[in-house]
């Protein structure tokens, strides 16, 4: 059972995201930040209900769509605002950028742009736990559109076959950039692809925070309890277009709206007050103090230097030799 | 002429191919109800319907191996891959399968087919979006590697490459797609493959260069201009098969050579240029052909890191100033 | 139902794909055949009761381990021969070699030495097949290793999400060289990986060419009907090692024996004679018949001269150009 | 020195960095069970068990990505492709996974990883089955690229690469596993990168080739001897890092220079070698750099057009003869 403190944790921690998102858009829109720009909006009860289920030594793993992530793994605001800007102050030195973030020290093992591509490196994460006999999990967070890729097969056979501890969370948002997952998917309801390796499939309303906190708990216990890998399906929806670039004309009007309704921060909000576990002044300070440090993020990034040019050279290879580029 | 840009011209060779023939179909992620992310494919669906315009999973080797079972079958489909970086979850069915199939059944199969992606960077995307690597088709034999710097050579090769009967890897840049140029309204204006374009002529000095960095030759040639150097700028437009006469014609009257290429510079088609330039022309040369491409990096994200790994019209400058004075 | 000639022409089929797949073994031995060779006896009712299930303008597309699948199709035993041999007069103008026969005058699209590479191709088959509207059905035969590989994901996927009309046949022969599926596959029983797409998956005996042949007459006629893609999985066993080369030493005497038992073919051929539609007279005769086109086909092979060199440029491309190699 | 033959002396390698180091393991198809298909892995299911030599699906992608999420865990995996033919499946995990995330995430992470797979050609496997594309790695940069000529190469450079810190192709050569050669016993005897061989001595000619090229090399030294020509060959062993010193100092004594690689001649490694030597020795080559390679077609099972196809000592004499007498 959650306390009221860990209620009032997820809260923060989604309106945390939702507005440095906020800012994310400003900042784009000012051309500080550039590249693919993939929000989260819309769906921060899946990253912040899962993630909080870890233990801080378990592996997290993302997409592109990785914000969210990052944030709800302990990353710094400033250091990811500051990666957005590349900025020499970034978490990965500015080369990442949005797509490519990762935070090794909190065990966050990034972003990736290659729809899919993360899934083997999760499992094989999962293998090197298992390996070491330790007891830790990796979780993988990836989305509907990526269930079609080849890999995903490739990945939840291997992670069955040797019972390595991975919990598979899909963010079923229901659209691959403008592709319905019925256009894109023989099995819509995702978790049931599951069966097909004989993984434990679950599914979760993934726009409520303490539902997947609840579920994660449950699964990640017995992942880590030897239990061999699951699959969760959090059904989602992402309230931006797929990227800053995209004005997302292919969803209807009354789908989005329905969808806005069961948006997770006013939710758990509403829920909190009504439980008198939080009241409307404590609302307005948390809204202050992310926004404080929504402000400092900002304000952190345009103040850091560029990256140096000699550090174009760097970071390639841990060992160096002559022939390399400017060795 | 009218101009158009270039994403409207493919738009166009497109849509006319498949008003032409029934076989032409269009297939990819995207390329439908949203009009394809870099909009070649927009109205393509109100035209022709789901059935000629089909929007996809996320599975380029599925794409591809269905597109090359479908050109078995006497179709002649157009996946498109969305951006280079995606060919290469494709890489076996374009490397094994499209490319090898014809020669290994001994000829008894065509598989007209033409795979159209967007490479190239520069707006930041960062290291897994922006890939040049025409380089490793161009070594494999068995596909085509089309690769056009304006609207005119997009419209007139991507309608040559769909009525080709072998294997075409069309390669786009995703720079160049707002580029307006003049496009011929004539649909049987194709443009055959193998043979080069001399976008500048010059006499001084040859640049040989494609896709976006063929404007930076051309944003080079002017500064040239400005210090007494003429330098002629040759865009071979499809690099397999490759226009050698043209290439080797000029360069020996320049005796001059730069390749500039936007991929990275180590193994680079920009290699196989020059030394072929120097093979064929090793005695007639004033100095030894330099080549352009990018820094060996992963792309970086930075603005500033990223600006630095690219090649541009100042490093051919710079390449050319060392060989001509 | 089959009349007892079709019954017949089964039985002589499978006897054909054995005793030429010896004298391949034999020539193979002589050094007169090269490369990757992999045997088919074991599995002869496989490719004879599935392929006899199809129309003469159905696609067939195959494996690396295709000559059983060429002959039931009716391919030309001495140009597979000629081919097998290196030679100017093989099916394949002696460039494919035993991985890679086609013969697209009887719609056999051949054999890829890619595992599972060819799975998405039938699918682009079928696709075809759609597009026209065309009543062609699709039929693509690969082992239970191909299974693991993620384009048998995002194949069946795709024929199920295009309604199209391919049927997937998976020889599982229980090994992928070495390697027990138990060792590859989460989930061992084949056919139920279908359920994952939606589509239905069948068992069959791969041992008995007349259940083999019945299960695809029905699902061929599906197929044919509408109702969209299929998997079967025949169970089945080869009696040689993977390739030419393999001793075969992961596999327990006690398991080979058990599938020497089930031999499909002295089973046909006591069922035909305990039904009285064939005699040990007429056997042996088919015997000697069988024969006499194996050693004409040896025969063929070795008189045939070798491909001119100047072949060697040939059959890349449709279209040449001047800077192609010798063009 | 004891001779082993190539095959063993990465046996050797693989079974003392395992015994050295907990975190190395092996993983790969038939890689147990089966002893691997070339017999480099034999017995080592015997002595480390099931848990560190781990046979997998066909599954090259998952492989791969498997390894890279070990790596980045702390473990040291070597998994094996079988053959080059199938890094090709698993060419986005290599490329665009292996080779980038240590630079996207601004050096945050190591992936000591070892891919190993057998390439070429010479045994009629065919066009998918004898591929030489070591010049798309050398392209791309993040990712190591090893391919050692004899066992004790294989030996020392296998060691070398399973305790660096960086991921590593290592390419290994279907023709040279029975090939015989003196191998040190000592364990900790191991090669650096970036490190060339000088095979043989010699001051007319220096040819450069690698793999199994190089005994074609040799072989061709010999014979160009019996000519009164005295080659050298040098070996560059590891194509990224590449050893340019040893090369451009060979070549600038004998001022020809001879590339010989087993892949397509067209934007083969040999293109790079060539350019980087005229680039820097242009004033004093006696005559263009020569490159030798594979006819720029699809492998061919027959046996004679395979032979045609492939490069080999007479070729290479040929070259050398063109720019030597
Ligand atoms: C291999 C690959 N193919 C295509 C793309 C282009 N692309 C980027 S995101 C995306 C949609 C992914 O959808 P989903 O997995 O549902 O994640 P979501 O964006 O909804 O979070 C596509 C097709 C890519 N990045 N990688
Ligand atoms: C992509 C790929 N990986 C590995 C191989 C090597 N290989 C050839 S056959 C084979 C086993 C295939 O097993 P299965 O699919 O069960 O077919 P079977 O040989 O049993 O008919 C393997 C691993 C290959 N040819 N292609
Ligand atoms: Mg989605
Ligand atoms: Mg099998």
């Amino acid at each position: 059972m959650l306390s009221s403190a860990d209620k009032i944790r997820l809260y923060k921690q989604m309106l945390l995201i939702r507005r440095l998102e906020e800012r994310v858009a400003e900042s784009y829109g000012e051309q500080e930040i550039g590249g693919f720009t993939h929000l989260y909006i819309g769906q921060e009860a899946v990253a912040v209900g899962a993630i909080s289920a870890l233990n801080n030594d378990d592996y997290v793993i993302s997409t592109y769509r990785d914000h969210g992530h990052y944030l709800a793994r302990g990353g710094d605001p400033k250091k990811f605002m500051a990666e957005l800007f590349g900025r020499e102050t970034g978490i990965c030195r500015g080369k990442g950028g949005s797509m490519h973030l990762a935070d090794v020290e909190n065990h966050f093992f990034g972003g990736t742009g290659i729809v899919g591509g993360s899934l083997p490196i999760a499992v094989g994460m999962g293998l090197a736990c298992s390996y070491r006999d330790d007891d830790r999990v990796v979780m993988c967070l990836f989305g509907d559109g990526a269930t079609n890729q080849g890999v995903f097969h490739e990945s939840l056979n291997f992670a069955k076959l040797w019972n390595l501890p991975v919990v598979f969370v899909c963010e079923n948002n229901f659209y691959g950039i403008g592709t319905d997952v019925r256009i894109a998917s023989a099995l819509t309801e995702v978790h049931k692809k599951a069966s097909a390796y004989g993984l434990p499939g679950y599914r979760v309303n993934g726009m409520d925070v303490l539902e997947v906190r609840k579920l994660c708990d449950d699964v990640v216990g017995l992942v880590r309890g030897g239990a061999g890998p699951a699959l969760i399906e959090a059904r989602c929806y992402r309230y931006q277009g797929h990227s800053m670039t995209d004005p997302g004309r292919y969803r209807a009007r009354a789908e989005e709206e329905l969808w806005r309704k069961r948006d997770p921060i006013p939710r758990l909000a509403a829920s909190l007050l009504s439980a008198g576990l939080l009241s409307e002044e404590r609302i307005a300070e948390l809204e202050r103090e992310v926004d404080d440090v929504c402000e400092e993020a900002v304000a952190f990034a345009s103040d850091s230097p560029r990256p140096a040019l000699s550090s174009l050279y760097e970071d390639v290879y841990n060992e160096t030799y002559p022939s390399d580029p400017h060795a | 002429m009218r101009e158009i840009r270039y994403y409207e011209a493919l738009n166009e060779a497109l849509a006319e191919e498949m008003r032409r023939d029934e076989n032409v179909f269009v297939m990819g992620e995207d390329v439908g109800l949203f009009g394809g992310t870099f909009r070649v494919t927009e109205g393509l669906m109100a035209e022709f319907g789901a059935r000629r315009v089909r929007d996809t999973p996320i599975a380029e080797a599925g794409i591809v191996g269905l597109a090359i079972g479908a050109a078995f079958a006497g179709t002649r489909p157009v996946p498109e891959l969305m951006t280079m970086n995606f060919a290469i979850v494709a890489m076996d069915q374009i490397i094994n399968h499209a490319s090898k199939m014809r020669y290994m059944f001994g000829g008894q199969i065509d598989i007209p087919l033409t795979i159209r992606a967007a490479g190239g960077g520069g707006t930041q995307k960062g290291a897994q979006h922006s890939h040049s690597i025409e380089s490793w088709f161009v070594n494999a034999p068995g596909i085509r590697v089309v690769i056009p710097s304006t609207p005119a050579d997009a419209k007139g090769l991507l309608k040559t490459s769909i009525r080709s009967n072998d294997p075409v890897l069309f390669i786009e840049h995703e720079m160049l797609y707002s580029v307006r140029g003049p496009v011929p309204e004539d649909g049987e204006d194709l443009i055959p493959f193998g043979v080069a374009d001399v976008k500048r002529s010059g006499s001084d000095l040859t640049i040989v260069a494609w896709s976006k960095m063929m404007h930076e030759a051309l944003r080079a040639a002017e500064a040239l201009d400005a210090e007494g150097i003429s330098a002629e700028v040759i865009d071979p437009r499809t690099l397999d098969p490759f226009d050698w006469d043209a290439v080797l014609g000029s360069v020996s009257r320049t005796r001059r050579c730069v390749v500039a290429e936007e991929g990275w510079r180590t193994v680079g088609v920009g290699a196989e240029i020059a030394s072929r330039v120097t093979e064929a022309l090793f005695y007639e040369l004033e100095a030894p052909v330099q080549r352009v491409g990018a820094v060996d990096v992963p792309l970086p994200y930075a603005k500033n890191l990223e600006a630095a790994a690219l090649p541009n019209a100042q490093d051919i400058v710079r390449a050319a100033l060392k060989i001509t004075t």
